[in-house]
């Protein structure tokens, strides 16, 4: 006699987690792809799309043989200081999880969970995967246009390994912050604000595009942009829903908060260039760049705060990233830096208001895990606006504090390592000319001017005239 | 014969090319152009950042006529082209030596 | 001790509800934004896809603010006739759902439903909106290429609440229309016969687009039809597949006529142009506007008609709406009204043919919910063709008159009101030019021509050569 | 009282087994449509786009008609051998699957399952529909840009029924192969090998494309390339996650597994366009190749091997694949035959590459279901590299051979049948023009040299100046 | 000097090219044009609305040239462009009364 | 008065323009071309599939003026343009016997 799965596992739970795995794959490929791929200027769009699809498929391979462990793995016991010390909780074991016992078995945190998970190891680390894979496809905004391709290759799997796991670790996987009380939904921290600080830190060792390329390099296809972001704002509902791990009230809670939020601020940036900006024109990729700001914002809490919280965060971080994007970006060191897809505000920015929002928003009335007897009523987050105490705010000042400077440095080092043994920039020749010059492919090929080397024209008569 | 070029804005292409048939001019050539002159361009913003954009779409008409169709057809091009707004752009002329018909080898006004 | 979800929630029927929502916002962002952006002519497409995000926001933040208790809140009492009367039954309480409660509690209909539901209020919101949302973003096909865009964010709103409102609560919310027995699955109704209307009198009060765009108007870009066109049937999926509200044999019966019904329809619509046009060839875009109008069609009866039906209603409806399409277009008023991509008839027409289809086709043996007891077998509809009796035609069409009367009245008062306000047009200078003039934007900017105000090339020298 | 759906109905099951089927529709719309409608031709896109949309509608309209029990219904008994003989195990009985019953009724096949189903027939029914209609997309690749429209729709139901439902019903209906050991996980054979097969097989019937087209046939978007690829890869989570049919353990390690073949396919492509292609470079087309190489390979054991077998067989496959891409190709037949996007090497030889595979890889630890009492630890498949023993490799060997020789007979017997017809080839005088001469349409018209037929341009006054 | 415009086919253009290149000219500009005249455009169809598009796409050829090579290189364009076929294009010659090559500076035969 | 036509790198536009614009040169009309010279093209791969490209991008400036003002023109441009690489482009100058400004009808030095 057969069943189809063991008494732990619950089909709902395991079809939410992989549907929202599916959809926060989908925000990569061919999310981010497209998006990039229409907002970079012509001449860079398939190098853009193949740095996107190779940094997912690095990341995958990184995942599952070490990263994964590293980052939900059995703590690292450095053995400096006592067992809750910072460095005996700062990263997991190193160890692969591949095998049919890491796939098949039951997901188990080191630290114990809550909740026994309802589903498999494949599942939860599928889930995690998707996350580490757009990380370095966010930052990858700040680089386009000149970072030499090797060297893209060498980067990513470096700063999985030794930057993005330490932050997953710390943060998500039962680590030292996670232990003094900061929140993160679902990766307000560990992917948008690293992925800001690590694209400003690249794009800064990096160096600039070209002049030529800053002077003239507007957009290729807005229609291309329109199907990345909405496949962006939608995928996210697997994003910031799948973080409770359980298809429950919290997770759909979620969903709809993001949207709300989403919503609020891709119109608050509309509004204010249709009123403050110079042509007081709303235009369509200010309303993307809202959007994301929105998207990004409520990522850290969006299961912790209510409705009214989702839509004031939306509107407050839009308007603050807004001013930044149009004013901040005019003073040092950002007027230096070339982020060529502005990441930093997008991400960087946007994933700090949220991270800190979350400490004044959060409502003790969204339970995210539902508690009986004196657990009642369950796990939930306070912030100041409900409690009336700073110390949520604290926690997530701590968190952020750490994540941007631990992240700016990291992140530079590895930069340097990259340097020093490729290189990080394809020569002048090759930027002058493009995806032309480093791939041999161009975005959109013409026919007239080319013609095949050496083609066999076997088996078929030359037809003429028209 | 003659080369008349006219640069037009795109949307009087068909008014010009109409009047033309009327003439019973048999063929012209038309090439997609931007141009630069009284007429300002306008500026495009994407992201925040500002580009202004000097040039104005145009199309240009190649006509190869005979010597003695100039005049009228210089006045057609001109006339059917015309909306008295800024921009309404140039005709010129060109003197032309030789014109050959691909098909047939044909020269000269037989080519046209 | 910790549970994930309260025992009124099932995460099986959850996640589907949630995931059939994201399939149906991925049909509007970017399914309806790069469908419509595609079509449109060049000029117009950037000013499309904004109005297309814009509106999908604004009904978002309406939605959880006002309209999702109007259309499915506690009626509201006028008072006007008795507890039955049409006016005590026409719409609901005025009240937002955005607090913790809102999002939480298990999700409750006041009249009261055949089977409690098992999710919380955030998952049937969100399942709600995105179907309002749509809505808008479908009549805006006709309004396309003149339509202020501030007049078009005046206007989303205030056709949410006073049109769309009043529709959704008399025919889904348990409001007078449901109670005389009127069916609607999945929004022939409330979504596809009322934008078909409202687009068409909007086109009309507009005016038309400029006689020259009308006469070189052709589309942009065929390929991102077809991104739309595929995001859209497939997406339908959960538009039919999630109104029966559980995971349940109906859900995925509906999932399956939609697909015969589109195929049989855009075959039909197909072979039509090959054997009856002029030119006697098949063509994509006569193709895809027999898929929407096969997805169109079924969406009232998805879940009542068994496969028969759905072939035969895709293969019937694509027919007529194919007539009406080359021919009612040359009569007036079809002839005199600028609807922009033909709103009237692949929504309008063929929602009208999906609603009164269902009076024929329904098939009693498909069951939506299991019946126990004496409510054996369950609760299913009975069409002419099974009952031999003209009840549930004549119950539809007394819907669709209303719809029809109410929708066009509304939708032409709301319209003037805007028009008095701030205007319905942008100016003919703007009309010219389309979205460089209204949005600084254009959908494939060039770069040889354009070149960055003030661009600092801070950083790096310039390279010459190539 | 009433109840959602009969106690053998799990919603987390029939959610999973709807939403994977959804996952798979959308790989063939728009996923296929737009990734061939980028890498054809300009002039012939459009015709790509439209064959691919009614190649998927004439196989639902076919499958539920008769298909579907050819494929998975009661063997037909033709009397030919004993109970157990191939020709009394070929095929299934010809019948209809569209009334009440066949839609809500729990599904149950013929030969009994392990585990009764989780849901009804529609499910099911609708998951199937979504492999056979991607199939004849699948091979559509290879006739590109000559072959007849009339011709592809009378070839897609023919091939569907004489072909499609053979092997259908001989490896997963429970059929002869099946019977004797050979497995498929989920369409390695059925899908992937049959379709390079026939494709191969119709390149060569229907003839080259036209010498010009071949010398200047560069591709005309590679955005859209990437809409479609990542909509491919990440629908394949659904396509392999999917065969379970049931939302369990083996259905996320399967989703795992697929990724990761993927991505080691994908980089190894590209790592060796890098470092041994004549160019040295990594080419974003190449490395699209390799993705789909791993998503085939993968395919008929994603369940049956554990990561490091997903690992290996994406780098095996990959390489092989690209050696035959760029060496093989050079050599009779494969230089004789015109095929457009080289079907034969991705889906073919990777197919195959996969089928095999299997055999040495395939883990015992990966249960798929579990086994109690005597049938402990469950059902799996065992691999060379387990056991030792070559049985299940020279199993997947016979029933390769069986398809490829079966598939490449009788596709070549149909496609002379539609030949005698109506003729393969569109006539040379359409191929010199291209979708303008067969759909009267163009991939992205141009709007300055088209004028509107006897457009009406009433209620407008024409607007000038610019 | 001369200037040789040629409008022709536009998958002649490999043929022209090739042929020129045998007569040892340097270099050539190429436009891609639309062009009117008796070989008649299409019809597009669009969501049931018809389209006429009278122009057909050519390509527009430019190669300035000493005038003594003037006669071999029209009848080579004009033979390498030839298909018989209606629509087959036109040749003409403008004179040319300075030529500069940029890079040098080099003036007259010598920028050739 | 004159056609000068010029062909140059497609970057070098602003600079030329720029360039005219302080010779006060009112207007130009201008077209992107392909190139083929001495400057050799590229190679691109698509699947594996080797493509010849032996044509350049260019942009091709048309500037019709006095005939006083050619020298100072012709030396503006081909130094504006000058990357002392190969590939710089050429400039060629044609008589032009008539100049029409569409709006208003005026003729010769006052259509410019
Ligand atoms: N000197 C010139 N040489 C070549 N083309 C010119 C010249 N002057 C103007 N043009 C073309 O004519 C178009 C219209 O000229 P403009 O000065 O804008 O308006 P108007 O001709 O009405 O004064 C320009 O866009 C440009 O394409
Ligand atoms: N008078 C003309 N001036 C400029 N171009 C012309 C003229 N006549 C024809 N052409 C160009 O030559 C092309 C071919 O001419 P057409 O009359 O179609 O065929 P044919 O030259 O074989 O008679 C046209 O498409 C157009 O581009
Ligand atoms: N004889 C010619 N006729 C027309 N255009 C030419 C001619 N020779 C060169 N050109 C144009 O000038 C461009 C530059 O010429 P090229 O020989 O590549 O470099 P250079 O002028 O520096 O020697 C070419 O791409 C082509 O567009």
């Amino acid at each position: 006699m057969y069943i189809p799965y063991p008494h732990w596992l619950n089909p709902g739970d395991n079809t939410w987690q992989i549907v929202a795995a599916t959809l926060v794959g989908l925000m990569s490929l061919p999310g981010i792809a497209v998006l990039y791929g229409g907002l970079v200027q012509k001449k860079w769009a398939v190098n853009t799309m193949l740095m996107a699809f190779s940094g997912f498929s690095l990341v995958l391979i990184v995942w599952v043989l070490w990263a994964f462990n590293l980052s939900f793995g059995v703590p690292y016991h450095t053995g400096i200081g006592g067992d809750h010390s910072f460095f005996n909780n700062m990263i997991g074991h190193f160890h692969p999880a591949v095998s049919h016992f890491a796939e098949q078995n039951q997901e188990v945190l080191p630290e114990g969970t809550l909740i026994p998970f309802h589903y498999n190891q494949a599942t939860f680390m599928y889930f995690q995967v998707v996350f580490a894979a757009i990380t370095p496809l966010l930052f990858l905004g700040s680089v386009l246009g000149r970072m030499k391709f090797k060297a893209w290759c060498l980067f990513v799997p470096l700063w999985i390994t030794c930057v993005y796991s330490v932050n997953a670790f710390l943060i998500w996987g039962g680590g030292f912050l996670a232990q003094k009380g900061a929140v993160d939904y679902s990766g307000g921290y560990v992917i948008h604000l690293a992925a800001g600080v690590t694209g400003f830190v690249a794009a800064w060792v990096v160096g600039p595009r070209l002049a030529r390329d800053r002077r003239h390099g507007v957009p290729n296809n807005l229609l291309m942009v329109s199907v990345g972001a909405g496949i962006l704002w939608l995928g996210w509902n697997g994003f910031n829903g799948g973080d409770p791990f359980y298809a429950g009230a919290d997770a759909t809670s979620a969903v709809l908060n993001t949207n709300l939020a989403t919503a609020a601020a891709l119109l608050t940036w509309m509004f204010m260039d249709m009123f403050f900006s110079r042509q007081k024109k709303a235009t369509f990729l200010g309303a993307i760049n809202g959007m994301i700001v929105g998207l990004v914002t409520i990522t850290p809490g969006a299961g912790f705060v209510n409705g009214y919280g989702a839509i004031l965060e939306g509107l407050i971080a839009s308007a603050i990233v807004w001013v930044a994007w149009n004013y901040l970006s005019k003073v040092r060191p950002f007027s230096k830096v070339d982020d060529a897809l502005g990441v930093v505000y997008t991400h960087g920015i946007a994933g700090l208001c949220g991270c800190l929002l979350v400490g004044f928003f959060a409502d003790p009335g969204m339970i995210e895990y539902i508690g009986l007897g004196k657990a009642a009523p369950g796990f939930s987050v306070v912030g100041l606006f409900y409690s009336g105490s700073w110390h949520q705010v604290w926690e997530q000042f701590l968190a952020a504090a750490w994540v941007i400077v631990f992240t700016a440095i990291a992140s530079f080092i590895l930069l340097w390592i990259v340097k020093l043994l490729i290189g990080l920039r394809e020569p002048d020749e090759n930027l002058e000319i493009g995806d032309l010059a480093v791939h041999d492919e161009e975005a959109y090929p013409e026919e007239t001017f080319a013609e095949r080397v050496g083609s066999s024209v076997a088996g078929s008569s030359e037809a003429i005239g028209t | 014969m003659k080369l008349v070029i006219a640069v037009v804005k795109p949307f009087k292409l068909d008014a010009v090319k109409e009047a033309l048939k009327v003439l019973g001019i048999q063929g012209l050539t038309v090439t997609e152009v931007q141009g630069f002159g009284r007429q300002r361009g306008h500026t495009e913003v994407y992201r925040g950042a500002e580009y202004e954009v000097e040039f104005v779409p145009k199309v240009r008409l190649e006509i190869v006529i005979d010597d003695e169709r100039m005049p009228e057809v210089l006045d057609t091009v001109v006339a059917a082209a015309n909306t008295g707004k800024i921009g309404d752009g140039k005709v010129w002329v060109v003197p032309v030596e030789e014109v050959v018909r691909v098909r047939t080898g044909e020269r000269g006004s037989d080519a046209l």
